[in-house]
């Protein structure tokens, strides 16, 4: 009997944190699996942000960086222009990226900087009990934003991809999602297209991942997957924002 | 036939391999706790899974291991 | 040593890093330091290094931290506001055990402020600006020759004891120029780095460069540790200078340029007959206690100069502890004290002591 | 009258939430009271406790050492607090979840299989409930009215038509 | 005197703001704080306020730079490595003189450190972690009634001497809950704000708000002005609490959360027929050196607790200066000092003094 | 004799430390200018940056505010939500907008804050002694880039308002250009309308103004204007890229 | 006639009023120099001014007022 | 030997470069010299100066309050600094640029037209050479070797074919 599924090497044997049903656990080991099939686990060196997935250091098997909320994309620069030849990847959730770090991902961005960033959307921080990120769709209903999003006081969530394809830095920049198997398998392309081209140095990847999370946004795990169809992507569009081998 | 193997002390009843088994076998074991105070998830007719893998996808915690 | 040069104190700590190897210098332009960036950014394709402007100070700490935990030799600088961005970073590199040298050449604050130099960054330096229990060495030379001397040993001490070294200089060291003599070769000594993120190669278990400890017993050990190790560098790494200190009435404290006009103080008053001593703290953390010791039979009374409202003051009385009388004089906002002032107290100290 | 109570297991659990009822019960009651929770990083899974003093005389640290009372719903939570238990004091214990068994002799043990009770009346949150009504029976910390009341106060409006559910598991663990 | 009411420390915080007039709240999410902005979410639109989630520490500390610019009472809240990262809006807020008021519920550090309770960022506090020579009032309540109590205090400070307020307390302070009582009607002055950039109307002359002044000898007159100002509040300002000190054998000395396991102490110390005393200071800056003068005929050693490495300790070794021994006992990580341990340090402190 | 021109009432009159030549002088008329046109100067708070014109607080007759490097934006919204029927205005540089303050930039837009921003692009960062910005040209020398900029080692410069464009809180964003006559009327019909429509509310308007610094390019000053109009117009594109008034 | 008055000791000689003029009338005056070092720009034939104000509108230093 | 000298003027004057020389030609002859420059935070036009200080001991601190001589460019300098000469030291000052005329008596002062000069030249840069010339003529601070070794080893290459000029100006300055 032939293996279909098991956990990738790349990832650790030990017990995620993560609540029930949070695709953390997913996204986690799609990047492992990734980094299995390349054959660079023992040449890349992952960034862990500060969010629920800060001590994923634990849980990737090869070098871990913890960088402070929001730095990850400086912190990898320090780390890949240090070692230009690894591959370096950070792991951010929308607090992290796309508020206290939104400076570093738009210099990374710009510069080019060869790393990927695999960017977990989840239209909430979690880790500090569901309040509002700049991704935080109008309406919904945070810590704090009890009364719900609105335009007019929080202004309109950041869509990141968008944001980002504008600079010349980027060599590939994806918006997929985790929320069914087809999407996860698209996730999985995307992450592996987009540490392929960082080994090629053609620049700046970014994947950025539809995520889920049930505990702050009060809904089952299941319900939570049918949120992110039927609320989430109306509003962050999938698709390949920047791809260098179509533009060249 | 397919086997698919559960590590049911990681399991946290997320309920969404359940939810997109395509053959509806997968359910949660109401019988019994794992330490974490879950029902973990487990399949009742193995000889109707047709090793898809679609539960191990999904599965946040690498709970599951799918052979064919 | 090599031939003389006329060369600009920033420019001489630039200078004195690439010497020790520093090939990673990551930074955000401000007056009065901005020639160390531009010397690095002339220098660093030259050797092969990489000289990075961040986006602004935060992001040049957190590069430094990157560079740091991949193993490299790194730096940054900046002045007073910038480094008081730099803080988190700062506390983070500690937390990590992460080596790097810090360069402030401090200006007139607080605020905006003023540009000129100044010495009211010394609390943030030694007692620590950022957050929890930690220490940086501080290194606070005193001429161009000794930023040249101090940068090169800056290196050495944070790869030696894994932790952030901060060079506290002000904006006259900075932009002054004085004949440096390098030497033909420097004294590096860097550890292998065992501990370094460069990839497990699928040879060894994965390294993990990380501050966070969330079980308080883990985090108190790690604390435990360091207070254990400050001890050791308490002991082991106080540096200092004494200068006629032998039958001095009062002993001046100063460091870094200030020291320099306490040296025209002490032509002043030797000139009227008075004796003064200088005992110059080089580093100010691990305060020099030592050098307390050595004077404190003969000191009768300390005067401490700063170009600040009192900072290394506290240190000095904490060192004193009531056994001799404690002055102070201090200038701000960019102003520079000046001999006659300083007389002025060492006047009045005097008379004091002379009832 | 001075109760130190801790209630510990996983987050989820309720444990915080519980703590809070008796803190307000005992206020209610007119005594001094305290409440501390643990607070990790985890939304769920995490390890948690919340501290309980109830007191007549003001409450100096609201962190404590020992406990006169010990309410545990996993199985890290025994090993770590079993030693906090004074002499004399009891620990209440989810039976379905805790398989580690207490082993002091000095103090009562009681054991409720709360989660499962809980599951099969499909309302998970009851589980603490059935392991209060236990504590409450024993040291008579807080008055049920008061605990009553605690709920009523505590709990939003659209949760009040659970009260006198809650309160009838209430007195099943106190009848355990 | 209101109702009793069970609230959360940092609740309480929030709903004393309101009740000091504060309707502009700008912060960041950050554990063990963030009920404050939880609360300040549901409240501010109720009565008209402004509550913001900034994009970050740095933000937030900018936006309530604006805002009190503005002539607002503004607060920011957050805990340890986002203090950090306010750092030179702080020195920016104290240069501008804008009254502000900022919340610290400090966790262990350094770096990201833990989430539990510490008292680490003394020194950052009381020093001035930020660049150039300030000083921030500084209040450590010990109780939910007193984190009511003197976040009132706190704006009406801020507003007396035009400067930032900070409120030091820790995770176990800001997540506990206890009764509080508010009053019915808060004590609140705040003084008429001509100088507030509010539009000129074309009335009158332009204000500026502005922190920089290039001439040296201009920043220097306005520091001098600053320090004889903190010179007042020294004398006027200094806040503390005196605890069965009568007769002690030990002073324990200890602020915030630590000062309730002192209180346990003293209890425990009783039964064994030890007399303890407790010199709480509630403000940190000013430094309660007039509480020392009060206890000092009396005591016979002082014993300093705190959840740090020793941060406090200096403040009193500075004040005591030799006069009596001070010993230290503290706890870091996130642990909380024991009872039985700060008995065994009294028991070994009372058996030194005994021979 | 009617007056066809002369110094605006809400600039001061004293006199400007700026270089010889700079383009700053003819921003700050401009400014004060649609200050007494529309008759707002009573109402209006400034925002000062830092950058070369650090003190300009000193110069317009408003309130003005000075702020922390890059942090305008916030300092803005802290007034504006203080006051929110006053005008507020921040004038930031290059360095302070698209390096240090990008967070505060885009959040600000995002948020569609209600305020008026003046971006004086000049490409360097001029009052630090001509360091590279992040809207540096490719293969500019300044003192932080000798060799050149080069899009390898720096990325390629950032089009700040092409960026911006792609949130939904701007209102108005137009680029402009100091470089002769027609330009610099140009300039002022956008700055006019974005006060006009912050006082009715409609959200961020941002004019990015392409300006000089003679001393930094080592050009004297009509070399410079020259310069604007043969290399940095190529590059940043003048125009409108949102116009709620469009759109609607 | 348009009158063209300059506030010489604010000039700082940047020449960009010299190149906006269509009438090439504006001159830096050689023959003096400001307190602060500069030769001020100046019209050297009044006359021929057509008051557009384009030296005014190019001047940064707001040396000019411009009057027809 | 011990010359203390302030150098004073608007930025973009060559008060910095000028300075860096005298302090270079210094260490050439074997002195020990420091040279100090003011900062100011703009680029041009605002005001600046640098100390200088060459002597045959080490430099205590190069910030100086007096000086032994003066060279100035602007009224507000000359406002600033006349005070600072000592009795018996020598102030040089650009007569075209300065209005306010020195007025202390037990020092000598030379007016030179210097940016008149240099600006007849078509090379404004010149101007403060002229200054120094006097200042070395009378001082004897630096000999006239080293002034021009300075030259070359401080300009940059391209501008090597501008020393016999400058030695020129520098001449006339000496003459004056
Ligand atoms: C400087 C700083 N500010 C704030 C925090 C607190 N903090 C921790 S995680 C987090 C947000 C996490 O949200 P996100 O990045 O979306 O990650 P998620 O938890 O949703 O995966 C915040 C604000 C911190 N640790 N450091
Ligand atoms: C926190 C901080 N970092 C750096 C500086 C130094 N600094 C002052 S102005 C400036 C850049 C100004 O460039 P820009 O914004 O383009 O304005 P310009 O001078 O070109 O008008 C810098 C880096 C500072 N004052 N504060
Ligand atoms: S809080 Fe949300 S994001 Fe964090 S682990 Fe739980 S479900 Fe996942
Ligand atoms: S492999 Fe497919 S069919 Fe088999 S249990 Fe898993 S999801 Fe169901
Ligand atoms: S998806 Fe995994 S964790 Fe969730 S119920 Fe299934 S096996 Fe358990
Ligand atoms: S340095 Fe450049 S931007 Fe600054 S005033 Fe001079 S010319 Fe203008
Ligand atoms: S108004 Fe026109 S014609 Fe007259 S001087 Fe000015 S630019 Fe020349
Ligand atoms: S534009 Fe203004 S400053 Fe420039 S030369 Fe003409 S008048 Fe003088
Ligand atoms: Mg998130
Ligand atoms: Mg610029």
């Amino acid at each position: 009997m032939a293996v279909v599924a098991q956990r990738p090497h790349a990832l650790r044997d030990i017990p995620l944190h993560y609540c029930p049903g949070c695709t953390h656990g997913i996204s986690h080991r799609l990047v492992a699996e990734v980094l299995d099939e390349l054959g660079i686990e023992g040449e890349t060196i992952g960034i862990s942000p500060v969010g629920c997935s800060y001590n994923n250091y634990d849980y990737f098997n090869c070098d871990m960086v913890q960088a402070a909320h929001g730095r990850a994309p400086a912190v990898a620069t320090g780390v890949k222009r240090s070692l230009p030849d690894s591959v370096v990847f950070t792991y951010q959730g929308d607090g992290d990226l796309a508020a206290i770090g939104t400076a570093e991902i738009v210099h990374a961005a710009a510069r080019g900087e060869n790393i990927t960033v695999v960017f977990i959307n989840n239209t909430i921080y979690g880790m500090t009990s569901g309040q509002m990120a700049p991704t935080t769709l109008i309406s919904q209903v945070t810590t704090t934003s009890p009364y719900g999003r609105n335009a007019k006081d929080h202004g309109n969530p950041i869509r990141i991809c968008e944001m980002l394809a504008t600079l010349q830095g980027p060599a590939y920049i994806e918006r997929v999602s985790l929320h069914d198997i087809k999407h996860i398998r698209q996730a999985k392309k995307a992450l592996t297209k987009a540490f392929r081209l960082q080994r090629e140095k053609r620049g700046f990847t970014l994947v950025e991942m539809l995520s889920t999370c049930p505990t702050n946004w009060g809904l089952d795990p299941v319900e939570s997957m049918n949120r992110v169809k039927n609320e989430v992507i109306p509003y962050y569009p999938l698709g390949v924002f920047v791809d260098c081998e179509k533009e060249g | 036939m397919a086997k698919v193997t559960f590590f049911r002390e990681r399991c946290k009843n997320c309920g969404l391999c359940i939810s997109v088994c395509p053959k509806k076998i997968i359910l949660a074991d109401r019988e019994s706790l794992n330490a974490k105070g879950y029902h973990p998830a487990h399949v009742l007719q193995m000889e109707k899974c047709i090793g898809c893998g679609f539960c191990a996808t999904i599965c946040p915690d690498c709970v599951i291991t799918v052979e064919k | 040593m090599g031939e003389k040069l006329l060369m600009k104190g920033n420019e001489v700590i630039a200078e004195a890093a690439l010497r020790a190897g520093c090939r990673h210098y990551f930074g955000y332009p401000i007056t009065p330091q901005t020639e160390i960036a531009h010397y690095m950014a002339r220098r660093m394709p030259q050797v092969g290094g990489v000289f990075m402007q961040a986006e602004s100070e935060v992001a040049a700490i957190n590069m430094v931290y990157g560079a740091a935990a991949a193993g490299k030799r790194v730096m940054t600088s900046s002045s007073s506001p910038g480094i008081s961005l730099k803080q988190e970073g700062i506390s983070y590199a500690v937390g990590a055990r992460l080596p790097a040298v810090v360069v402030n050449i401090m200006r007139a604050g607080p605020g905006l402020g003023g540009i000129q130099p100044a010495q009211g960054d010394y609390f943030q330096a030694v007692k620590g600006g950022g957050h929890g229990d930690y220490k940086l060495i501080t290194l606070a030379p005193s001429s161009v020759q000794e930023l040249y001397e101090m940068t090169v040993e800056a290196f050495n001490l944070a790869d030696k004891y894994r932790g952030v070294v901060m060079i506290l200089g002000d904006g006259m060291l900075g932009q002054m120029m004085e004949v440096v003599q390098f030497r033909d070769e420097e004294p590096i000594s860097e550890p292998a780095k065992p501990w370094a993120a460069t990839g497990t190669g699928m040879k060894r278990e994965h390294n993990t460069i990380t501050s966070i400890h969330l079980d308080p017993s883990v985090l108190e050990h790690w604390n435990d540790e360091r207070q254990n190790q400050y001890r050791v560098i308490e002991e082991m790494e106080q540096r200092f200078e004494l200068y006629n200190t032998d039958g001095a009435d009062v002993i001046l404290v100063a460091y870094g340029s200030v020291a320099r006009i306490a040296r025209n103080v002490i032509k002043a008053a030797e000139r009227e007959g008075i004796r003064l001593g200088l005992l110059r703290p080089i580093t100010l953390w691990p305060f020099p206690t030592h050098a307390f010791e050595h004077v404190m039979p003969q000191a009768k009374a300390f005067l401490v100069l700063e170009m600040s409202a009192g900072q290394m003051l506290e240190d000095v009385r904490l060192t004193v502890e009531g056994r001799r009388p404690v002055f102070f004089h201090g200038r701000m906002g960019g102003m520079i004290p000046t001999v006659k002032d300083i007389m002025r107290e060492v006047h009045e100290i005097i008379g004091t002591r002379e009832e | 009258m001075h109760h130190e109570i801790i209630i510990a297991g996983f987050g989820g659990q309720g444990i915080l939430s519980a703590g809070r009822l008796l803190a307000y019960a005992g206020m209610v009651d007119g005594r001094e009271v305290s409440w501390l929770p643990s607070y990790g990083p985890e939304m769920r899974g995490g390890t948690a406790n919340s501290m309980i003093v109830i007191s007549d005389e003001p409450v100096a640290s609201p962190f404590i050492y020992s406990c006169t009372s010990l309410v545990v719903m996993n199985n890290p939570s025994m090993a770590k607090y079993e030693s906090y238990v004074e002499p004399g004091g009891i620990i209440v214990y989810d039976s379905s979840l805790i398989t580690v068994l207490p082993t002091r002799t000095d103090v009562t043990a009681f054991g409720i299989p709360a989660t499962m009770m809980a599951s099969e009346m499909d309302e998970l949150t009851y589980s603490n409930v059935f392991l209060l009504g236990k504590i409450i029976e024993r040291t008579g910390c807080v008055s049920l009215d008061s605990f009553e009341k605690a709920l009523y106060d505590v709990l939003p409006k659209r949760k009040h038509h659970m009260v006198p559910e809650e309160m009838r598991v209430l007195a099943r663990g106190m009848a355990y």
